[in-house]
């Protein structure tokens, strides 16, 4: 096997569907509609927003694992789509249209018309190839971005206020706003489960294993790959638009390669290709983020103080990065599959 | 005799230096079992991919049906009836036995790549599924993902999938490289339940099977057609006896 | 502009370009032989760097304090080698990728807790700190000739070492076969712990001979990183002469373009809109290099033999 | 074991409770700065010098305990909302302190505002907060960003300088500087060169410098960048050669691995750690006993925040409750700045003196910025103007 071709064409072993899957999910969702509940309840309520913007990260891991997990095309310029999304929001409200209902159909037709013309230069490569070209698309939008100096250039730009739906600014409230990216979220997860398990998924799921095979059965197998690439743009557009919302600002930051990065993580920490997987996994990066940058707060919340043995737990939260590395590669190290893979690993053993 | 329904002429590729196929003509009439054999390195397989279209060929020209597809996609030879199965097994490896040959039968139903229509459980995709999957006697391993199949079931299984494509012709890879005799014994009964339906191009080394199967053998050495007609006067051209039978002991 | 304005912008861009293989190389190698990403590559380039800052330090000699970098790199990459990247040959890239991540955030933080978060450097070394005047009004320092020749030197060991040597054939072997070099009765795993060691050498090397002239900082690594995988996937996954090819394309596209296309866009527009322009698409202009190669020829522009 | 766990927890969540009912209300005071990345070095002098104030203080500000919590932006401006947002939002917070750059300060500036605390900038100064943005709880201990690269632009034009080559980062800030550095300097501009925040090797605009022959050359290369520059400005022997003008470019955050490379070179800053005043010496001092590097002005512009928070607390006595009285207290701006002179505009940035700064080697053979000269005295940028607060 060639070396290009193999990194997208590997995973193999990936179960089609394990039927556990709407169980998780469903605990998943429910587990996350109690936050709020939980907050009233003793946990620290800025997780109230913790949670918000994990599950917009989610939005976007979901999409990425579309065309990552389900289609096998690693795009490292994904979160150009996140940008996209908060940029035109921006760009709205700042010029006095802050209607949700005019925005994120505009969005969606940025992000399909951006995904359409850059998906079609790169998906005539594969593998290694492919990564590096989406790369460059991002990093072209990530420049475009910085060179928008009439809304604020590298500075990124301040919304003077929130979207409005029907003129209703229904994002104030932050336990609404909660509710409405859980649901969009929800319906996303809907979406992308239908669109898998669909004829075209059918076709998708396959062409990654076995893309020759998909041809001659006579398929065009690089129209499939453009629409899914179509399609999981527009929801990272849509990720952009609530993240926007959520920090009131843009910045060309949001689209840097780092950025993108963080989402290929996100999607194969939680598990390639099985949806929830990528959802579990944004949670997962933005908790642990938390928890260990804010090691010494959360030590002294509980135990009034900040030392462990005498050592300040600050200093560790200060090197958070140095712990969040080792967690990591140890991860990777001692597991398959991701959290995904952990998690049906237990459940075999009950079984 | 009715028209062929696959006709080659004169199709030839080159490798750098080296002629791979050089100037191959042949025809395959609508029923007709056409094997094509040679030694190793006979340019046998670029041939096949010539046809369905994964080469181009530099010269010449393939004909399929009345039409030149000599410069059709893949994908649309396929739509087109043009089927073929892999020297290397080639199946979707986690997919079920039923879920590949329900690939195939999407591949031509009126909307192959409908986004919300659920598909497992899609009667117009798994009633025509099903009775390939029973033509090749597939049905009792119809759950299993396709890795787990044996050598000669994915064969089968391939077979499967090439039916579905309501196919005018078949182009068979060598499907009894390396299966077992039992197996390889099934496949031949499978071939010879489909004969007189499809028109079939077979390439194949195993001889007994050439020799019980075929209607027409051609031999192809060193990419050219050194002999076509009826297996018994193959099997008897000297020429055919020293490049080919000969070596073969 | 003049003729020897654009002579000295050739010789920087070239020698950008230089340094640029000098961390692709290693990249390339143990991409192209081991089939492995290692996106550690960054920052085992940054420690080179940091490690010559502590031993040029030590022992105030550029000569001593390189050659005990190295060694120390060469220590810190087998202990890796050990410890993580031998475990993950097998695995699919996706992992490979996320495990040199975590790599990645432990070290940029861990030279933080060793050496600090400000800024540090290594002085040119006495008998290169000379230089010789190429223009009117700018002088060319000696060391940047020196880096020249460093990786002109690089770069012939290896083609030497892939092209003519045993070692080199079993390299190039393999890469694309690992199986049947295994056969031949070679120990695969050796073999690919003496490439990777030999990577992280290069690595470090390339951060050792650029502390001189760049900021020795937390960091430092991630964008050479980039850089680097562009150089390697403009020349061609695995191929040293690729990398090499590929590295003096972006060095100088890139300088070429940070010199002239201002004054080129002044042609057609106004100044502040040209300058604007300019500075938005010499940024991109690398990656707009890049995407075009990769969309004429998907393998690169040397693909090295054997894989396509 | 888990009873055990839980019993311990409910102990400790007691005792913090009757230790919070017993004591003051400590002073909840949130420090945004950046800490990891290439520029952590930055923020670690805003943490320190900040620190610095409150032990020095007896970790009180006007009697009351001061119960700091520092928050890493990452220098990513969305993580800085998210993380900012959720400090705010775990209970009453006072001020928040911070951060170093602009591109932050604009994203954090909103949620702190709204919450109604205090934000005081020790770095940050765009335009915008200065003019029509301005907010009666936001004020800064640095000076409006625009003003150091005005410092060079006028003695830039002070010297007579004919032909001056420009350059800066391509962002924003890179941006304000060439145009504050114009603002003043009416002279030719012969090339105003924008390069990529990534940028490694300067040569190419080194070699069109030494081309274009200007009187002046003025920069702005913060951090990493400015380091890349003064060591290949050195190598390629143009030291001494073209008067060599920066911003933000050789300061104290850089000079350690600039060294002798930048001896010479001008900076402009409203401090350096010369100054000679007691309050210098006494903070210089116990900030390199503490610290072990040499403060420079983004350490002395938080130690300054420090010293302005106890000032107003202490006039209030220590209440927080009534924000007005605070306010107030604030914007009279009453400590002993280690400036010497200090105090608010209406937009809530200092009018303060200028200095021409450059680099020099101290006898212990550490490097620092000295005052050259005054530059302008009792300076206002001109932004307050459009600013609506009185």
């Amino acid at each position: 096997m060639s070396t290009a071709g193999a990194i997208a064409e590997t995973p193999a072993v990936a179960t089609p569907l394990p039927k556990r899957r709407p169980v998780i999910a469903l605990v998943l969702f429910v587990l996350l509609a109690l936050i709020p509940v939980a907050t009233a309840l003793g946990l620290p309520s800025h997780w109230l927003s913790l949670v918000t913007r994990a599950m917009i990260f989610a939005i976007a891991a979901l999409s990425l694992d579309l065309i990552l997990g389900v289609g096998g095309l690693v795009s490292f310029g994904h979160a150009a789509f996140i940008g996209i999304g908060a940029y035109v929001t921006g760009i709205m409200i700042t010029e006095g249209r802050p209607e949700a209902l005019l925005a994120l159909p505009l969005i969606l037709v940025a992000c399909a018309v951006f995904a359409a013309v850059t998906g079609a230069v790169s998906l005539r490569t594969r593998g290694v190839a492919f990564i590096m070209i989406t790369l460059a698309f991002g990093q072209m939008g990530f420049f475009l971005a910085q060179a928008l100096s009439a809304y604020g250039g590298d500075d990124g730009l301040t919304l003077a206020e929130r979207s409005t739906v029907l003129g209703f600014d229904v994002f104030a409230n932050r336990t609404r706003f909660f509710y409405i990216v859980l649901a969009a979220l929800a319906g996303c997860y809907a979406l992308v489960s239908i669109i898998v398990a669909s004829r075209f998924g059918r076709v998708l799921r396959a062409s990654r294993e076995n893309a020759t095979r998909v041809t001659v059965t006579g398929y065009d197998v690089g129209r499939v790959r453009l629409i899914a690439y179509v399609i999981s743009g527009m929801i990272a557009g849509l990720s952009g638009f609530f993240l926007a919302n959520q920090t009131e600002f843009v910045s060309p930051a949001f689209m840097s390669w780092q950025r993108s990065g963080e989402l290929i993580f996100m999607v194969v920490l939680g598990g390639t290709g099985s949806l929830h997987g990528a959802v579990i996994g944004a949670l997962a990066y933005l908790f642990t983020e938390e928890i260990l940058s804010g090691l010494g707060e959360y030590w002294r919340g509980i135990f009034g103080t900040y030392l462990l043995f005498g050592f300040d737990l600050r200093i560790a939260a200060e090197h958070w990065k140095a712990i969040f590395g080792p967690l990591i590669v140890l991860f990777v190290l001692f597991t398959r599959g991701g959290i995904v893979g952990i998690i049906s690993k237990l459940g075999r053993r009950h079984d | 005799m009715t028209e062929p329904v696959l006709v080659l002429d004169g199709v030839q590729k080159s490798f750098g230096a080296l002629k791979v196929t050089d100037g191959v003509s042949l025809a395959v009439a609508p029923g007709e079992l056409h094997a094509l054999i040679g030694p190793n390195g006979a340019g046998k397989t670029t041939l096949v991919h010539q046809i369905s279209g994964m080469l181009r060929p530099d010269t010449g020209t393939v004909r399929f049906r009345g039409h030149d597809i000599t410069t059709l996609s893949p994908e649309k030879r396929a739509r087109a009836g043009l089927a073929r199965t892999f020297q290397i097994t080639s199946t979707i490896a986690s997919l079920s036995v039923l879920e590949n040959v329900a690939l195939s039968v999407q591949a031509r139903a009126a909307h192959p790549l409908a986004l919300f229509r659920n598909a497992a459980r899609d009667e117009r995709l798994n009633g025509p599924a099903w009775a390939a999957i029973e033509a090749v006697g597939l049905a009792e391993r119809a759950h299993v993902p396709a890795g787990r199949l044996s050598h000669g079931e994915k064969r089968a299984l391939e077979i499967a999938m090439a039916l579905t494509l309501e196919p005018a012709a078949i182009l068979l890879d060598e499907p009894l490289a390396g299966v077992g005799r039992e197996e390889g014994e099934r496949l031949i009964s499978l071939l010879k339940s489909l004969k007189g339906r499809y028109a079939m191009l077979l390439v194949e080394h195993d001889m007994e099977a050439v020799f019980a199967l075929a209607d027409k053998v051609s031999v192809l050495v060193y990419g050219r057609v050194i002999a076509s007609g009826d297996p018994a006067v193959v099997r008897a051209d000297p020429a055919v006896r020293e490049a080919y039978l000969g070596e073969e002991g | 502009m003049t003729t020897s304005l654009l002579i000295v912008q050739i010789l920087n861009g070239l020698q950008l370009g230089i340094l640029l293989f000098l961390v692709a190389a290693g990249l390339t190698l143990v991409f192209g032989v081991m089939d492995f990403i290692n996106l550690a590559h960054g920052v085992q380039y940054m420690l080179g760097a940091y490690l010559a800052v502590t031993f040029v330090g030590l022992t105030g000699s550029f000569g001593l304090g390189l050659a005990l970098a190295l060694a120390a790199a060469l220590v810190i990459g087998l202990a890796l080698e050990f410890l993580v990247f031998r475990h993950l040959y097998e695995r699919d890239h996706l992992d490979q990728v996320l495990a040199t991540f975590g790599l990645i955030l432990l070290l940029n933080q861990g030279v933080k807790i060793v050496w600090g978060a400000a800024p540090l450097s290594v002085p040119v070394p006495a008998f290169l700190s000379g230089s010789v005047q190429l223009m009117d009004g700018i002088l060319y320092p000696v060391y940047r000739f020196a880096l020249i020749g460093a990786g002109l030197g690089v770069g012939g060991l290896l083609w030497f070492i892939v092209e003519k040597t045993r070692t080199g054939m079993l390299l190039r072997a393999g890469a694309s076969n690992a199986a049947m070099v295994s056969a031949l009765g070679v120990d695969i795993r050796q073999l690919f712990m003496i490439v990777f060691a030999f990577g992280t050498m290069l690595a470090g090397f390339a951060g050792a001979m650029a502390a001189p002239i760049l900021s020795v900082e937390p960091g430092m690594g991630d964008t050479v990183l980039i850089l680097a995988f562009v150089v390697i996937v403009v020349g061609g996954i695995g191929s040293i002469r690729g990398a090499f090819v590929g590295a003096l394309i972006v060095g100088l596209v890139d300088t070429l373009g940070r010199s002239f296309m201002n004054d080129l866009l002044r042609l057609f527009m106004s100044a502040p809109s040209a300058r604007a322009t300019g500075a938005a698409l010499s940024s991109m202009l690398i990656y707009l290099v890049m995407a075009i190669v990769l969309f004429v020829r998907p393998e690169g522009l040397l693909p090295s033999k054997g894989r396509t | 074991m888990t009873l055990k766990y839980a019993l311990s927890l409910s102990a400790g969540l007691l005792a913090l409770g009757i230790a919070g009912a017993q004591a003051q209300e400590p002073l909840k005071i949130g420090v945004v700065s950046v800490l990891t990345g290439p520029q952590a070095a930055l923020g670690q002098q805003v943490r320190d010098g900040f620190q610095l104030s409150v032990d020095q203080l007896g970790g009180k500000f006007g009697g009351r305990p001061v119960q700091i919590t520092v928050i890493d932006d990452e220098l990513k401006p969305d993580v800085a909302v998210s993380k900012v947002r959720s400090y705010i939002e775990s209970g009453k917070v006072d001020f928040v302190v911070g951060p170093v750059f602009s591109n932050i300060l604009g994203a954090i500036a909103k949620p702190v505002l709204d919450s109604g605390a205090f934000l005081i900038s020790p770095n940050a100064g765009p335009s915008t907060l200065a003019g029509k943005a301005c907010n009666q709880n936001f004020f800064v201990t640095s000076y409006q960003n625009d003003q150091v690269h005005e410092v060079l632009g006028k003695y830039a034009q002070d010297q007579g300088f004919k032909k001056a080559y420009i350059m800066a980062p391509n962002y924003q800030a890179g941006k304000d500087s060439l145009a504050g550095f114009k603002n003043y300097f009416k002279g030719e501009i012969v090339d105003e060169v924008y390069v990529p925040l990534t940028q490694l090797d300067f040569s190419a605009e080194l070699a069109k410098i030494a081309a274009a022959k200007p009187d002046v050359v003025f920069a702005f290369m913060p951090g990493g960048l400015g380091v890349n520059l003064v060591k290949q400005w050195s190598q390629a022997g143009l030291t001494g050669k073209i008067p060599f003008l920066s911003a933000f470019t050789v300061d104290e955050s850089t000079l350690p691995a600039q060294q002798d490379a930048a001896i010479g070179l001008f900076g402009g800053m409203t401090w350096a750690p010369n100054m000679d005043n007691p309050q210098t010496k006494k903070f210089v001092a116990d900030y390199e006993a503490a610290y072990k590097i040499v403060p420079g002005s983004y350490a002395q512009q938080a130690y300054d925040a420090g010293l302005l928070i106890d000032s107003a607390l202490k006039a209030t006595k220590g209440d927080t409750s009534d924000k007005d009285k605070l306010r107030a207290a604030i914007k009279k701006a009453d400590f002993t700045s280690l400036r010497g002179k200090f105090k608010f505009n209406t937009n809530g940035f200092p009018i303060q003196d200028f200095y021409l700064v450059k680099v020099a080697k101290r006898p212990d053979g550490k490097f620092q910025t000295e005052i050259a000269q005054k530059v302008f005295s009792d300076y206002a940028d001109p932004h307050a103007k459009d600013c609506g607060l009185k």
